[in-house]
């Protein structure tokens, strides 16, 4: 146990991170009825996959030197942050929209798309 | 020509259609008259069947027509009738046919006399009567395999509209179900007895086997037709005589060929399977029985009887007399197969009987369970045990042919009984009767004997026919005696269930109360004669026995004997390095080979006819231990 | 001799059926309303009595009475089956620890003891079937047990039959039947049966004296069925009553389950050894041409030690047994325990006890004879007669169904209220202990048992008859008091009560029960000894004896001690007419001395009493030695070991001491009143309830046996039509379909069809496609995800390999 | 390396504040504390990105992100918090297949981060670009990386960065449209005539 105090962080240790990251924005998007709930679990699964990102490009971190992305990997998880915050305010507004419509902001009630 | 049997035989089978014919002319309004002329006739043809075992008949070399204990086919007679196929007019009986030609006139006998609340288009009905009697007959007493398969369809047509026209609500439905089982049933057995047929030679035969097949009379006839055949050309001799092609399946290889191919199954296993399915649908056993149901159903009472009573017997007959001598190799293979399928039967139908809510239906189950007993009874093949010497099989067989007797009688009785209240109430829901022992005591009284008969209860007809075949497949299986065991449960679980809904408790239940009147004399004298034969075989077995057993006893000699040989055989094909591969038999089934071989020498074809039953050797321990030598293949394998 | 015996109790056996073929047809005729019946029917069984007496004072007038008889080898008629050794078993009381030989390998036998055959004359008189060497006849079996049977049954049904024409007096003229009502709400009016009652009973005596007699044991299986089928009918005889006619069907079904085990005993006898005769086949001449199956399965030359028949290891080897010896064995044990199977049904043992105390709609004559002491009696004579053929592995099963039974019927009986069924299931008790002597080894204790319980039995059944008859009810609730009333009927029943429950001072002298009691326990205490692991038996059989006569003093004392509990059937219950309490003083007389030993210097010994030395007569060869199991580590020790002083004293006094508890126990609660049975019922409430509802025999069969059975045939039935039916008539239309139309057929699939398929198809799948999209975003989600994943596993699994 | 390392234990920290309140948001069911949890989860994350060296980035997750980009959220959340809204129950069914597939894929996820994640062993080592990584693994320098990033993004291709300049100018023009959309369909409009039954109108 004390392995993980003592020895040096690694790439794992942000992948493992990122990946619960990830799957709880997963399992957010699949199990929330509030659209909000959903768009949270979008801004999980993208900061679980930005984290990697930044994981891959650092310096600092135990890894297998093959995967190396530099400073790329921190200039894409800013495309990602500010495609986040894009992709936040028109999500935000159709919810806004959505709810006006239908006075309501459940997504299960949206599906006037089905087949 | 001169055969003193050719005009009785014949007159016995077609006076019923020659009756039809007198029918036909008499005026169609004098419905009484038609009905008083056609029991007339089926009580004729019933007094000659039971005149032709009297003794002092014909007063020639026989004593009668049918007698007992006599092995042989008797009464043989043979008339060319399509010369260019070798088909001919070919009638006799023995032992196994007679007892049914007597079930066959007498039930028809008492349908008839059942058939009196019939008033719809009776001259019609009365010409179609006669006519199916005539086709039953003939079936029974045909020797030729074409002629056979003629009478079998004669019968067929009538039937399909004795139920289409005279039966219930759905009678065209039913109709046309029987009539489609049926006719795929024959156009099967069609195609077996082509297979046969083209395939049969008779001039492989020996003399003796040509004379116990009655293709020849004596010897110097048998000579003198060898050399005409041998006159004549090199063309093989195809034949449709049921005993010639016994002999052939058994005595030649000539059915043991590949059907198809190179390397498949042979022609006497197609055959028997084609020949298996045509008669197992008359019989009928699960999963083609559901014609029956329905067909008993719909058809009206004397018509049930007769199907009940007679038209189920062909398939057990058909088995007993074609399947089994014909093919015999494929029947060894194949009983399993055979006796799976009895005791199906007998645990479906049981099965089925006790959930059924309409009492016709019910004893339409009743029935399929019990022709399950005859289809087991004929397949416990493997019962052969050196230490009884067949007894086993011949019991089994034995007790198949009574079940079928003894079926027929209750059967036709229960359909009898069911038919007598539902012309008074009209209707045959079990859960709306009951309270009628108090109103028809008689009849109830009578209805308990039959139904108990049908149930096997020891006195009467059923219990012998039962207990000879449960006891007898013990050898053959344990696991199929314990269930055929088990149906005992089942039929008095679902036959007293039956007596108690409709004849016991304090009230009848169901519409027309007041229409529950005692039965009339007619209805008497046709149930008390069914009672009577009822106990008497329970009873007295032997009666019947005494005509059957030899001629069962016979049949299941030579296929013991067929047995024997191919064991001989096997051995001695080991000892030449397998010649002949066709054959298999499970030799762990078998007795010892070194313990049977010795017996081939007495079994020459000739000793295999004697009509005295084959009593075990005394000795024969004994010479179990002088060692028969299975290096000897000279002495073992005896071609024949 | 033999010829004399076998005709006069050929006809002793024929004039029943003669009663009843006249009663058949003439019945209705014989004096008014039938009253006549009863008197050809009870003067045939009458005539059947005198004519068994006759033969059982030639049979003693020619064996004596004394167990070792040696018979007198002059007797031309005589048929032995080898030389005869004396045989005397009581002198070997003192050997008998020796005997005991431990030998598990081979079935030990008794060191220097040589029996000699027992005395039996056999023969046949019609052939039923006749295959070869397989026969199936009609026949006798005589020896002292058969001779001892016939007149036992005789006289009872003698009795009975008087008894009857009193108590079915009511059918000489109509009816009203106050149990059944109408639809309308009347009771039912009919006509009386008495005719028929009689016709049924001459047939059930007919088919029971044919067990009896029965030379093969495909004969007693014939009469077997038919004691059934008149069982069904006196059951039943009471048609309009719905409870009625399904006790009937109840009963025999039961027992058809029974016999179903019994065909399969049947079949592995006739399978392997080709005979069903007892005693051997005759020919002509009179000369055995086939050993029985009791000299092939204990030979003489073997010391009738019991080995497996030859040709059951003979039919081993065919089957292909690698170990011939042993699937012999297991065919010997299968064919024993098949037989046995019939005998439960017919005793009515445990798993199949349910049908008689159901069997109780029946007249009351019809249970004091047919359901106590004669028909269900014919299991245990059967096992009895088949005795030699029992394996001890069998044999132990017979013990354990039969102390089970004993147990458990004696507890339904505490609590039951009904006057009748107590005395069924006293009667299942009692069948019990038979059993269970027999199964410890107790061939003579059982058989006593067999018959001493045959008279009290029969005589408890007819005084309680005698008290419904006076009150019209069953309910002991609504009796008490009726001592007054009808002394005869109260102090005979108090006789068969106090013989039923073993009274007798001990070692002095005692009632009937006393003696097969005693005799039962000793040997279960004797066969405890022998085999530690299951002397639990005799305990339970020991507590057995205290519930009996703690329920059979509740009974007395609820119908005739204290104070009316219903004062209206009180007042009008009078004691019944001679005819019906001569017959309880007879049986009463003979409840009390039937076992009584004949000399009274020797009333301590056991054995002294001329019933024991006439079962000795009859014990079948070999089964007076020890002998030990194959397959199980049991030893059956000889019964006359038990007659040791230290087990039979040690047994009477625990059977003494139970017994008196019991009854101190009843007349506590029942007489003085000390303890409130009420407040005892409330302290066990759930065993009350459980014994209350006969432990949910009935229930659990509902549920375990009849539902599945009927579920299967409406499966079945279903099957038929919605499954083969559906079939045929799918492929009839087909068909029809096919023809109508071949050509317009052609043209559609071919031309217009493809198309139409083709769109169609798209269509569907377009439909069907439609099913995803449900347009749930959380759905997609998934979707999605599973998605990635299935990538993910195709890339790595599927692309790399 | 029995010594107590401070980059692990903040990581620890970091970490499993990251992954607990990734969970708060999964669990909880209230969704203004599902908004709280997540701007707690992102804060953190930026704490993870900071010792991973990526100072610009982190700074950028804590302005943007948590500055921005929830507080929008929250707006989002306090427009729309009526009662029936602010929690709203999810079928059991919903959670089961949820959890299976998330189950799944976490099962898949976590091997392949060990598997990607593991030191280099010598085998691996002798890669194409190992001399590169050799450097650069072996002496890190904690260096600002903002003006490199800077600089990478105006299309200056560095020693570890290559040129962004393309990606910057269209992720600016989707910014504009993005907020010129947003506006558009936020905008209070007339309302619908409202049904009865909301969600069902399918017009």
């Amino acid at each position: 146990m004390t392995e993980i105090l003592t020895s040096p962080v690694g790439l794992t240790h942000y992948l493992v991170v990122g990946a619960v990251m990830f799957v709880s924005g997963v399992v957010c998007m699949a199990t929330k009825r509030n659209a909000l709930g959903v768009l949270m679990g979008i801004e999980l699964v993208l900061n679980g996959a930005n984290l990697n990102f930044v994981a891959f490009g650092s310096n600092f971190l135990e890894r297998n030197p093959t995967y190396q992305l530099g400073l790329d990997g921190q200039i894409i998880s800013l495309f990602v942050i500010v495609l986040a915050a894009a992709e936040a305010a028109v999500a935000l507004a159709i919810v806004l929209n959505f709810y006006n419509n239908h006075l309501t902001v459940d997504v299960d009630r949206a599906d006037e798309l089905r087949g | 020509m001169d055969n003193p049997y050719l005009w009785p035989l014949t007159m016995l089978v077609f006076f019923p259609a020659a009756a039809s014919l007198v029918v036909l002319l008499l005026p169609r309004d004098s419905q009484e008259l038609i009905k008083r002329v056609s029991l007339f006739v089926t009580a004729l043809v019933f007094i000659a069947t039971v005149v032709m075992a009297l003794p002092g008949f014909t007063g020639g070399a026989h004593f009668s027509l049918a007698e007992d204990a006599v092995a042989q086919m008797q009464s043989v007679f043979q008339v060319s009738w399509i010369p260019s196929f070798n088909i001919q007019y070919f009638m006799g009986l023995d032992g196994i046919s007679f007892p049914l030609l007597v079930l066959t006139s007498f039930v028809g006998m008492l349908a008839m006399g059942a058939s009196w609340p019939i008033t719809k288009h009776v001259k019609a009905y009365c010409v179609l009567f006669l006519l199916l009697e005539t086709g039953m007959l003939g079936v029974f007493l045909a020797l030729d395999f074409f002629l056979f398969y003629v009478f079998w369809e004669v019968m067929l047509l009538p039937m399909y509209f004795l139920i289409g026209v005279w039966g219930g609500p759905r009678r065209e439905y039913a109709a046309i179900k029987f009539f489609l089982y049926t006719l795929l049933g024959s156009v099967l057995m069609l195609i077996a007895i082509l297979m046969l047929y083209f395939n049969s030679d008779i001039r492989a035969l020996s003399d003796e086997q040509l004379i116990a097949a009655h293709v020849v009379p004596d010897q110097p006839a048998a000579l003198a037709w060898r050399a005409e055949k041998v006159a004549a050309a090199d063309l093989p001799s195809h034949t449709f005589n049921i005993l010639a092609l016994q002999q052939l399946g058994q005595h030649t290889d000539q059915f043991s060929k590949s059907a198809f191919t190179e390397s498949g199954k042979s022609i006497q296993w197609w055959a028997f399977v084609l020949l298996f399915i045509g008669f197992v649908i008359k019989v009928p056993s699960v999963p083609v029985h559901t014609w029956l149901p329905d067909a008993h159903v719909e058809a009206p009472t004397p018509i049930s009887m007769i199907l009940a009573g007679v038209l189920l017997k062909m398939g057990g007959y058909g088995i007993i007399r074609i399947c089994y001598p014909i093919c015999p190799e494929a029947a060894y293979d194949l009983a399993w197969v055979v006796c799976f399928i009895g005791v199906l039967s007998m645990v479906y139908g049981a099965f089925a009987a006790l959930a059924q809510k309409d009492f016709k239906r019910m004893v339409a189950y009743s029935s399929v369970s019990h022709m399950g007993y005859v289809v087991l009874g004929l397949g416990v093949w493997s019962a052969v045990s050196p230490s009884f010497n067949g007894d086993y099989w011949k019991m089994g067989m034995n007790g198949a042919m009574f079940q079928m007797i003894a079926h027929g009688i209750s059967s036709a009785g229960m359909f009898f009984l069911v038919g007598v209240i539902y012309d008074r109430v009209h209707h045959r829901e079990l859960d709306k009767f009951g309270g009628l022992f108090a109103k028809m005591p008689v009849y109830s009284g009578m209805a308990m004997l039959i139904f108990f008969a049908g149930l096997g209860l020891p006195g009467l007809c059923g219990f012998i026919g039962e207990v000879l075949v449960v006891l007898s497949v013990w050898n053959f299986s344990i696991v199929l005696a314990v269930v055929s065991a088990f149906v005992v449960i089942l039929t008095a679980a679902y036959i007293l269930w039956a007596l108690q809904r409709v004849y016991l408790g304090a009230e009848y239940k169901g519409p027309h109360p007041e229409a529950l009147t005692p039965i009339t004399p007619r209805e008497w004298s046709i149930a008390v004669p069914l009672c009577i034969f009822a106990i008497v075989l329970g009873v007295y077995p032997q009666a019947l026995f005494n005509y059957m057993s030899p001629s069962v006893d016979q049949t299941v000699d030579a296929l013991i004997q067929w047995q024997e040989r191919q064991v001989a055989e096997d051995v001695a094909g080991k000892k030449k390095g397998g010649e002949k591969q066709a054959v298999t038999i499970d030799e762990r089934k078998l007795p010892k080979p070194g313990q049977q071989s010795f017996r081939v020498p007495p079994i020459a074809p000739s000793a295999s006819w004697s009509p005295s039953r084959v009593t075990p050797d005394p000795s024969y321990p004994a010479i179990q231990e002088s060692a028969v030598e299975k290096n000897n293949p000279i002495a073992l394998n005896r071609g024949t | 001799m033999e010829s004399i015996l076998s005709n006069l109790l050929l006809i002793a056996w024929l004039l029943p059926l003669a009663s009843f073929c006249v009663i058949l047809f003439f019945g209705p005729r014989l004096g008014a309303a039938g009253r006549g019946a009863a008197y050809v029917a009870t003067g045939a069984i009458g005539g059947g009595f005198v004519l068994s007496l006759i033969s059982l004072l030639t049979w003693i007038g020619t064996h004596g009475v004394s167990g070792g008889h040696h018979p007198d080898a002059a007797e031309a008629s005589h048929v032995s089956l080898s030389n005869h050794v004396p045989q005397d078993v009581f002198h070997f009381a003192a050997e008998s620890k020796d005997s005991h030989s431990h030998d598990d390998t081979h079935h030990g036998h008794g060191h220097g003891h040589s029996s000699g055959p027992k005395d039996a004359y056999f023969g046949d008189w019609y052939t039923l079937v006749d295959f070869g060497r397989l026969k199936i006849t009609i026949g006798y079996y005589v020896d002292a047990l058969t001779v001892l049977m016939f007149t036992m049954v005789t006289l009872i049904a003698s009795c009975i039959h008087f008894y009857a024409m009193g108590y079915m007096h009511e059918e000489l003229h109509d009816v009203t039947d106050h149990e059944v009502t109408l639809s309308n709400g009347e009771h039912l009016h009919r006509k009386g049966r008495y005719y028929r009652f009689f016709q049924y009973l001459s047939l059930f005596c007919f088919s029971m004296l044919g067990i009896v007699i029965a030379g093969n044991i495909a004969m007693t299986f014939v009469f077997w069925e038919l004691v059934g089928i008149c069982s069904y009918f006196l059951i039943g005889f009471y048609i309009e009553r719905k409870s009625a006619s399904t006790a009937a069907n109840k009963a025999f079904i039961v027992n058809r389950v029974g016999d179903f085990g019994m065909i399969i005993g049947l079949m592995a006898l006739w399978g392997s050894l080709g005979t069903f005769s007892f005693g051997g086949e005759k020919n002509a001449a009179g000369e055995i041409i086939k050993p029985g199956i009791f000299a092939q399965a204990r030979a003489a030359e073997d010391d009738y030690a019991l080995k497996t028949p030859a040709g059951m290891l003979k039919r081993a080897e065919e089957m292909g047994a690698e170990d011939p010896e042993h699937i012999g064995h297991l065919l010997l044990i299968v064919a024993g325990l098949g037989i046995f199977c019939g005998c439960v049904g017919k005793s009515a043992q445990f798993p199949l006890h349910v049908w008689l105390p159901d069997a109780m709609e029946g007249p009351t004559p019809v249970s004091a004879l047919v359901h106590s002491a004669t028909m269900v009696a014919a299991g245990v004579f059967l096992v009895g007669r088949f005795y030699p053929m029992f394996t001890p592995e069998v044999l132990l099963t017979i013990a354990i169904i039969g102390c089970i039974t004993l147990f458990m019927a004696a507890t339904i009986a505490i609590t039951a209220t009904d006057i009748k069924r107590v005395l069924a299931y006293s009667t299942l008790s009692q069948l019990g202990y038979m059993m269970f002597a027999l199964g410890v080894g107790g061939w003579v204790a059982g058989m006593l048992h067999l018959i001493t319980h045959a008279f009290f039995k029969s005589l408890l059944f007819m005084c309680s008859g005698s008290v419904i008859h006076a009150v019209h009810t069953n309910e002991m609730t609504e009796m008490g008091g009726l001592r007054r009333k009808m002394p005869i009927t109260a102090y005979t029943m108090l006789v068969g009560c106090l013989a039923i429950m073993g009274a007798g001072v001990p070692t002095i002298v005692g009632l009937s029960g006393y003696y097969s009691k005693d005799a039962i326990l000793a040997q279960a205490l004797h066969f405890g000894k022998n085999n530690a692991t299951w002397d639990v038996m005799f305990y339970v059989a020991a507590a057995g004896a205290a519930v009996t006569a703690f329920y059979m003093f509740r009974l007395w004392f609820l119908t005739f001690i204290g104070e009316p509990r219903d004062p209206h059937r009180y007042d009008h219950a009078h004691e019944s007419p001679r005819v019906m309490w001569m017959p309880l003083v007879v049986l009463a007389f003979f409840a009390i001395f039937v076992a009584m030993p004949a000399d009274i210097e020797n009333f301590t010994d056991p054995t002294a009493s001329p019933m024991v030395q006439l079962l000795e007569q009859a014990r079948p060869d070999g089964t007076g030695l020890d002998f030990s199991g194959q397959l199980a580590a049991i030893t059956m020790p000889a019964e006359h070991g038990s007659h040791a002083e230290e087990i039979h004293l040690a047994a009477g006094m625990i059977a003494f001491g139970t017994a008196m508890f019991g009854l101190l126990l009843a007349s506590c609660l029942y007489w003085w009143r000390i303890l409130n049975p009420e407040e005892v019922r409330s302290m066990f409430a759930p065993i009350y309830r459980f014994l209350r509802n006969k432990w949910w025999f009935d229930e659990l069969y509902e549920t375990i046996f009849i539902r599945p059975t009927i579920f299967c045939g409406r499966c079945v039935a279903q099957f038929d039509q919605r499954g083969i039916d559906w079939m045929i008539n799918g492929l009839a239309s087909c068909t029809r379909t096919f023809t109508s139309g071949f050509d317009r057929w052609i043209d559609k699939i071919f031309v217009d069809g493809f198309v139409n398929w083709v769109a169609a198809r798209t269509f569907a799948i377009g439909i069907w496609l439609r099913k995803p999209q449900t347009g749930r975003l959380r759905q997609y989600v998934v979707f999605i995800v599973i998605g990635t994943m299935a990538m993910y596993i195709v890339a790595t699994f599927g692309l790399t390999n | 390396m029995g010594e107590i390392n401070g980059h692990a234990i903040l990581f620890l920290f970091f970490g499993i504040l990251t992954c607990l309140f990734s969970l708060a948001v999964v669990f909880s069911s209230n969704v203004v504390r599902m908004a709280f949890y997540l701007i707690l989860a992102l804060a953190a994350t930026s704490g993870l990105h900071f010792l991973a060296g990526a100072d610009f980035v982190g700074a950028m997750q804590l302005v943007l992100y948590v500055g921005g980009t929830l507080v929008l959220l929250v707006f989002g959340v306090m427009l729309t918090a009526q009662n029936p809204f602010i929690s709203l129950r999810t079928a059991g069914g919903d959670w089961v297949v949820a959890a299976m597939v998330g189950g799944i894929l976490l099962v898949i996820l976590i091997p392949v981060a060990f598997q990607v994640g593991l030191p280099p062993t010598e085998a691996s080592q002798l890669g194409g670009r190992a001399d590169r990584e050799a450097v650069t693994s072996t002496d890190p320098v904690s260096v600002p990386t903002a003006t490199r990033i800077g600089l990478g993004l105006l299309g200056v291709p560095g020693d570890d960065v290559s040129g962004y300049l393309l990606p910057f100018e269209i992720i600016s023009i989707h910014l504009l449209v993005v907020l010129v959309g947003a506006a558009y369909l936020a905008r209070a409009k007339r309302r619908v005539t409202v049904r009865d039954t909301p969600g069902t109108a399918d017009v």
